[in-house]
């Protein structure tokens, strides 16, 4: 279990997140949605040690973690994926996945199999002594999931992982995380902007507007809470359909 | 033993084997005073493997290596001196420098010893930098240390010569310990710190996240550099006799770089063939410069040709072949390309 | 207290001429990350061009530094486009290392070609001359100095932030090819910072040749390595910085060789050189710029 | 007829090319070649370049060694000069070396090391001793660790018989290679109460010409005193702009190469015969041929061993820069006058010419 | 406006397109739709010579496949490419400024800014930060507004909504409607089909480097039927 309490963070006079709470359960896949630069991502690089806090704390299974360098959370079980990719381009896919796989050599990897799967699941095998480089795009951002999963994560936290995706793709994506939910119960933290994914995937959600909490709570809830909808999911004022196709799609 | 580690030892197999080729050549066909090239070659080798370990696996640039190996050679030599000679050599030394004389193991050891400390001590700087700030910081190490050969004279002899050092080691021994630190490079590059550092080299950032501890690998590479620029020292020591402080600065920077860059420097087999290559190209530019006479045709003499090639091997690389001669490449990919796996 | 302004002034004077040096490395980095160890061999060709110009063409003092401008301008913009602009797209060490091949080349031109001795170019010596203000005495030199480094800074400054080919040169830094893509000639652009950076090479050759009056082939090297220290001090790419870091390593080198006991004075090097890697442990990024916090951004 | 092979394995590149005695040596052993070599014996050179590293001066030497060589030299330093003669000594090959002036060549390290010069001690006190002729009684010394004993030990030297001879060693400085402006030093000599009468420095072109310009514009009026570091065409550039400035300078050096002198004229020859020879450390290679050429006569023969003992035990030996030189009471090196240098309307003239008695203590 | 014939596209070893014809008329929207792969991006780079290409590419009549980048850029080319590449070291004004670089009408510039300001207020709040420390979004808008600033004749979009809130996405694809009105010729490459069609006049659908199918946007209708040409998922 997570636990994000009255977490803060500026930079100079940028006010990215300021007193953000909220909790992840075990096994929950909890989204975290909000506008363009919102904090989000933000958000993510607090948790995962990328940035230190400016207050609050983090808990992860009632352990603070918000202390802890970066790469020792990562060993605590808390993996990530980035919303630029940020593959090791000179490695091969199969070391790209060693190199998080090795913190865990030393101690008995539960569920060896688990990696083979992933990789054979996520579409990999073929390419495994491929560089990234050459790999599509698409491809690339799987490949930072499996990463991820070699960490064996309690939270697996997921940067935008449908951008630049189309919707066959996405619906692939979106059975992999279920397949993954199954092979490997863990937390998930979700952001993304293609609503549909995020109402059928996540279990719960969390807002952010300007850095501050909006809502947090059932996709149900969120989707009828009036702030949300003035803040980020718009209110089909627009002049072309768009923006009531999504909504259609978000009370789908 | 993975994969990996299976290939790289197949690897160091081959590159061992080229160098065994190499002395039996020597031994078979070779005359008495190519022993001393292939002796300095070989102690470039040791020293071009010990810079891929750090340089190479984790991409960042350091010229503090001819210090390093000064420091053992001095080390050494001030060891294994006997008192008889250090009363000449170094009269004036504090400490009771010259009042006594060890084996050549223990001198070694000592020496390693010494530079291993230096090294890790460094190291703790070094390893908290990246980019330029390395290449600085490791310039402010040469420059020290040369600095401090210069002007502790007593105990070094600044550019005079410290001189009535045994002979202890032959080609024989720089044969083994070529082939040990080939198998050590390519260990540590299959192992999961050479793996992780190589990760670091691409995105330090991701590395982290993957919970690689950037510092503490680092830290590992750049200390374990240091021990393979100390038996290079120790080497030249033992089997020069007479060391100065000439000759660990700019000028053998520049040498060793070139010859790691030249051959590649993510890889191993890069760091043998580029010492290989630019010193038969140096001997035979040598040849060359002075004018010999090929097929009946006298040739002018061009003095200067040598370091002028260097430069011009270091920018054409850079520039034609920007990771070297093998790239990510080892031996054994040439010779046994991986398998791919069918989807 | 004169013998202390005295000193203070010296320190002034070692550090506008690193300042000069480090501007036009600092300027090469903003503008394409490259660490141009080369620069020193551009301000020894200036020097060569002096005793070749001033031995054949003119010995007209003025002229011979417009010489030497030019030629340390050619120069650059030529070594650019020969050595690095093929490496442009490259990453720090490979630029680094090829700047080193660079420099190798030249300074075994100016052996093969030159002489390994130093050949005396004493045309510009009539800049340095002695000014007796009360008991403090300025060389006229070290006014010219500062007085050029404070001009190129308040030139490049404007330059690079006010103008659209100063941005162009910075945006070059990130991405060459989407600077193409904006419409701009993005090879003049980086042309152009050499040929900036040429100029600066050409000022402080003509400094350095009014102080020793003669060339040698590795002239350059340890001039620049001092203002590639003073580059990396101030944060190397910042040209504030440089110009900062050129200063302060110029007042630290006068302190050490004044205070440190005479015969510790063979130390005077290595002690700069200690100081200069505590600040970089302190600040990796240059005394000018704390630790930036970046989590994932670039 | 066998040939007279002597090994040069020297910096012909780099930056101790300005060493190379080739240059004499190659225009001498022609111009004895000419007059029909040693005894019909031709001399051969056999020369390749070292860029000043020491492992290739050392497999040279092996491979010169192969060849029979009579004798060889190698560059002046004495981390280079040790292992390539206790290599030429296995095979019982002296080194004989033209402009070594290193001490610890003499130290009994290596017993086949002959150099043609006086070490540097020698010159300190020639120098030391000239100054005292013109009344200096306060010295300062400028000294560095980067050249060695030439530029550490050698001005200590120069104030021991200063000190010595009732003058004051006011302060030593200290400089690094490379110095282009001098000014924190200067500040310190304008400092000393009394102004100090000659300032000592054992160093190079070009930054003495730059102390001395510098010195003179902040008027400091001291002689400047050096030693063969001075003996540098390039030197000479000073006087075009200013012959005043070097009014007040002198050193202590190797030979006379002064206009007029024996070396102008070998150098006069040698370019008449196309071989350009410039300044004096390259002209001092012609002694080496001719050191070797009384060797090989004396002794009838070119076994190198005994080529040196007719070396050692001549009472006197002819050669290009000097009368005559011996090694008979040295064994190592050769005692010869030490000529005083200075300058006159900016043309070079020798002050005093001797052989120093009183030298310090230095073995 | 634009015309496309017979273009093969190479990076390297790898050719990604396999010669394509594609025209876009004068004013007209024209969507490019495909599967991650599918040579959509190298189309692209091929128009704005970042990429190795052959065949013929026309602009408004002339041949420009020879012409350098700088001079497509200068003839009325810009692109709001993949992976935004904002300047990021510069600030977002700066950026923007940039955008402008090649144009001649130096005294509009400004307005221009400000008018951009306007319509992202985000980036008017951010003006004078390093664009790199932007957030992914902010990052998008300031790509497209970058290359709107040269006041281009023709406009490439490499997936303009990608990252980007829906209400920010709507916002684009309304500022795509409006430059369509206003005569800009507009090539758009997206993944949201629905979005993407709506907006167009035809529609080219890539797959694995060929145009496997092409029409007038009606008749794809809202896109759905397109979906199942578009599937090529690796793996
Ligand atoms: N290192 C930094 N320095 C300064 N400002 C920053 C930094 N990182 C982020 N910001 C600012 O903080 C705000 C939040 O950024 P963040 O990346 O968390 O947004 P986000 O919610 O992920 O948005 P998006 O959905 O567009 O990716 C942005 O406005 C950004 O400009
Ligand atoms: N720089 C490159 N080097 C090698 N291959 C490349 C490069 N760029 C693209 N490719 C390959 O070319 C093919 C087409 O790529 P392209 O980027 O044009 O596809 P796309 O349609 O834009 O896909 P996406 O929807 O993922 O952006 C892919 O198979 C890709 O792997
Ligand atoms: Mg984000
Ligand atoms: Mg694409």
């Amino acid at each position: 279990m997570l636990e994000v309490r009255n977490v803060s963070k500026n930079f100079g006079g940028v006010q990215a997140v300021q007193s953000v709470s909220f909790t992840v359960g075990d096994n929950e896949i909890h989204g975290l949605i909000g506008p363009n630069g919102a904090g989000k991502t933000t958000m993510l690089n607090l948790i995962s040690g990328l940035l230190s806090i400016s207050g609050g704390e983090i808990e992860l299974d009632g352990t603070p973690v918000h202390g802890l360098p970066a790469e020792q959370r990562a060993r605590m079980g808390i993996a990530r994926t980035f919303q630029n990719l940020r593959l090791f381009r000179n490695l091969s896919v199969r070391r790209n996945i060693e190199v998080a796989e090795i913190r865990m050599r030393g101690s008995k990897v539960a569920d060896p199999a688990l990696l083979s799967d992933a990789i054979d699941r996520f579409g990999l095998r073929g390419v495994m002594e491929h560089t990234p480089d050459s790999l599509p795009y698409g491809q690339m951002r799987r490949l930072e999931i499996v990463r991820a999963l070699a960490l064996r994560p309690k939270v697996l936290m997921l940067d935008e992982p449908a951008a630049g995706m189309n919707h066959a793709e996405t619906d692939q994506l979106f059975e992999n995380l279920t397949w993954l939910r199954a092979r490997h119960p863990c937390s998930i933290v979700l952001i993304e902007h293609d609503l549909k994914f995020i109402m059928s995937a996540c279990e719960k959600l969390t807002v952010m507007n300007m850095g501050r909490l909006l809502a947090t709570g059932e996709p149900a809830e969120i989707s009828s809470n009036e702030e949300v909808i003035k803040a980020y999911l718009g209110q089909g004022t627009h002049s072309n359909g768009r923006t009531k196709n999504e909504k259609l799609e978000t009370d789908a | 033993m993975n994969p990996s580690q299976r290939r790289g030892l197949l690897g160091s197999a081959l590159l061992s084997l080229l160098i065994l080729l190499i002395v039996g050549a020597y031994y078979l066909w070779g005359e008495a005073w190519q022993a001393r090239i292939l002796y300095a070659t070989f102690v470039n080798l040791l020293v071009v493997v010990g810079l891929q370990v750090f340089m190479g696996n984790a991409n960042l640039t350091s010229f503090s290596h001819a210090a390093f190996m000064g420091i053992a050679a001095y080390a050494a030599a001030i060891c294994v001196t006997p008192v008889a000679m250090k009363a000449i050599s170094l009269p004036d030394a504090p400490w009771g420098l010259n009042a006594f004389a060890l084996s050549p193991w223990t001198s070694a050891l000592i020496a390693l010893g010494i530079t291993g400390f230096l090294g890790l001590l460094t190291g703790l700087f070094i390893a908290r930098l990246t980019g330029v700030g390395v290449t600085i910081v490791s310039i402010a190490i040469l420059v020290i240390v040369h600095s401090i050969f210069l002007h502790r004279t007593d105990i070094f002899k600044g550019n005079q010569a410290l001189f009535g050092i045994p002979k202890v080691l032959d080609l024989p021994q720089i044969t083994a310990l070529v082939i040990l630190a080939i198998f050590g490079a390519r260990w540590f590059r299959e192992s999961r710190f050479g793996l992780q550092l190589r990760a670091c080299a691409d995105d330090e950032i991701g590395a982290r996240a993957m919970g690689v501890n950037v510092y503490r690998t680092r830290l590992v590479a750049w200390v374990l550099g240091t021990m393979f620029f100390a038996v290079a020292g120790i080497a030249y020591a033992f089997f020069l006799g007479t060391i100065s402080a000439r000759p660990f600065y700019f000028n053998f920077v520049f040498l060793t770089v070139a010859m790691l860059i030249l051959g590649g420097l993510r890889s191993v087999s890069g760091a043998v063939f580029g010492t290989l290559l630019i010193s038969i190209g140096l001997e035979t530019i040598r040849w060359l410069e002075t004018g010999p006479e090929i097929l009946g045709i006298q040739l002018p003499q061009m003095l200067g040709l040598s370091g002028l090639m260097l430069g011009v091997v270091i920018v054409g690389v850079m520039a034609f072949l920007p990771s070297g001669l093998m790239g990510n490449r080892e031996i054994e990919d040439i010779i046994r390309p991986k398998r791919q796996e069918t989807p | 207290m004169d013998y202390a302004i005295q000193q203070i002034l010296n320190a002034l004077s070692f550090g506008a001429e690193y300042a000069l040096i480090a501007l036009g490395l600092a300027i090469v980095f903003s503008i394409m990350g490259l660490v141009n160890f080369a620069h020193g061999e551009v301000i020894a060709f200036g020097g060569y061009s002096m005793v070749i110009v001033g031995t054949l063409l003119t010995r007209n003092p003025f002229l011979l530094m417009g010489a030497v401008l030019l030629a340390c301008v050619l120069v650059s913009v030529l070594l650019e486009r020969v050595a690095f602009r093929t490496v442009r797209k490259a990453d720090l060490t490979t630029g680094l290392l090829t700047a080193f091949g660079v420099s190798i080349i030249l300074q075994n031109l100016f052996l093969l070609l030159g002489s390994p001795r130093p050949i005396p170019a004493t045309q510009f010596i009539f800049l340095d001359r002695t000014i007796t203000l009360g008991a403090v005495q300025v060389s006229s030199l070290q006014i010219y100095e500062t007085l050029a480094t404070a001009v190129a800074i308040g030139f490049l400054l404007f330059f690079l932030r006010r103008t659209t080919l100063g941005l162009a040169m910075r945006a070059a830094a990130l991405d060459f090819e989407m600077v193409r893509l904006c419409g701009l000639r993005a090879n003049r652009v980086i042309a152009t910072a050499f040929a900036v950076s040429g100029l600066l090479a050409g000022l402080a050759c003509i400094f350095i040749m009014a102080r020793r009056g003669s060339v040698l082939p590795h002239m350059g090297f340890d001039p620049v390595l001092t203002a590639f220290v003073a580059c990396v001090i101030g944060g190397f790419g910042s040209l504030p910085g440089a110009v900062l870091g050129g200063f302060l390593l110029g007042a630290v080198e006068v302190a050490v060789l004044v205070l440190l006991p005479q015969s510790y004075g063979g130390l005077a090097q290595a002690v700069v050189f200690a100081l200069v890697a505590l600040i970089l442990v302190w600040r990796p990024d240059g005394i000018l710029s704390p630790a930036r916090e970046k989590g994932d951004k670039v | 007829q066998e040939t007279i092979k002597v090994g040069f394995p020297v910096p012909l590149t780099g930056d101790f090319a300005a060493y190379n005695e080739v240059e004499g040596a190659r225009c001498m052993a022609e111009m004895i070649n000419q007059d029909g070599g040693v005894d019909g014996r031709m001399f051969e050179l056999l020369v390749q370049d070292t860029g000043a590293d020491t492992q290739t001066a050392i497999s040279l030497t092996e491979r010169y060694l192969g060849e029979d060589i009579v004798a060889l030299a190698t560059i002046p330093f004495s981390d280079t000069m040790i292992p390539v003669a206790q290599i030429a000594g296995s095979q019982g090959v002296s080194v004989i070396q033209a402009q070594s002036t290193q001490v610890e060549m003499h130290s009994g390290v290596v017993d086949n090391f002959i150099t043609n010069v006086a070490p540097d001690p020698y010159t300190a006190t020639a120098a030391a001793n000239y100054a005292l002729e013109q009344g200096v009684q306060n010295v300062a010394i400028l000294t560095s660790d980067e050249g060695g004993s030439w530029s550490a030990a050698l001005p200590e030297w120069f104030a021991e018989v200063i000190v010595e001879n009732g003058g004051t060693l006011q302060t030593r400085l200290n400089y690094t290679s490379g110095t282009t402006d001098w000014s924190p030093q200067i500040a310190e000599l304008r400092g000393l109460d009394p102004a100090p009468d000659a300032v000592f420095i054992s160093w190079a072109m070009p930054d003495i010409g730059i102390l001395i310009r510098q010195m003179r514009s902040a008027g400091l009026g001291a002689w400047v005193v050096g030693s063969d570091g001075f003996d540098d065409p390039s030197l000479d550039a000073l006087a075009e702009e200013d012959p005043s400035l070097l009014d007040k300078v002198f050193f202590g050096t190797l030979a006379p190469a002064v206009p007029g002198s024996r070396i102008a004229e070998f150098q006069d020859q040698c370019a008449e015969m196309g071989m350009e020879v410039n300044g004096l450390f390259p002209s001092l290679g012609a002694d080496t041929i001719r050191i070797i050429e009384y060797g090989v006569q004396t002794a009838g023969s070119t076994d190198p061993a005994a080529v040196r003992e007719a070396i050692r035990n001549a009472e006197s030996i002819p050669v290009m820069s000097v009368e005559e030189i011996t090694f008979q009471d040295t064994g190592s090196y050769a005692l010869r006058e030490i000529p005083v240098i200075g300058f006159e309307n900016g043309e070079r003239v020798v002050l005093s010419q001797e052989i120093p008695e009183n030298v310090p203590d230095w073995q | 406006m634009l015309e496309i014939q017979d273009l093969k596209v190479t990076h390297g070893p790898i050719e990604a397109v396999h010669g394509i014809a594609l025209t876009v008329a004068e004013g007209a929207c024209v969507t490019l739709l495909g599967p991650n792969g599918a040579g959509k991006t190298s189309t692209l780079s091929a128009i704005t010579g970042t990429a190795r290409s052959t065949g013929l590419i026309r602009l408004a009549g002339t041949d420009i496949s020879r012409l350098p980048v700088e001079a497509r850029a200068k003839r009325g080319i810009a692109i709001s490419p993949e992976g935004r590449r904002i300047f990021s070291n510069l600030t977002v004004r700066e950026n923007l400024v940039m955008g402008a670089a090649g144009r001649r009408d130096k005294s509009a510039i400004g307005s221009d800014i400000r008018g951009w300001f306007e319509q992202f207020p985000i980036l008017g709040e951010r003006r004078d930060q390093p664009a790199g420390t932007l957030s992914g979004g902010e990052q998008q808008m300031l790509a497209i507004a970058r290359a709107l600033m040269s006041r281009p004749r023709i406009l490439l979009l490499d997936e303009p909504s990608l990252g980007l809130a829906p209400q920010i996405t709507a916002r684009i694809f309304d500022i795509i409607g409006d430059l369509k009105r206003q005569g800009i010729t507009i090539l758009l490459v997206e993944q949201n089909a629905t979005a993407a069609i709506e907006l167009s006049d035809y529609v080219y659908v890539l797959n694995n480097g060929l145009i496997s199918s092409e029409g007038p946007a009606e008749r794809y209708g809202d896109g759905s039927a397109l979906m199942d040409q578009i599937t090529g998922v690796h793996g």
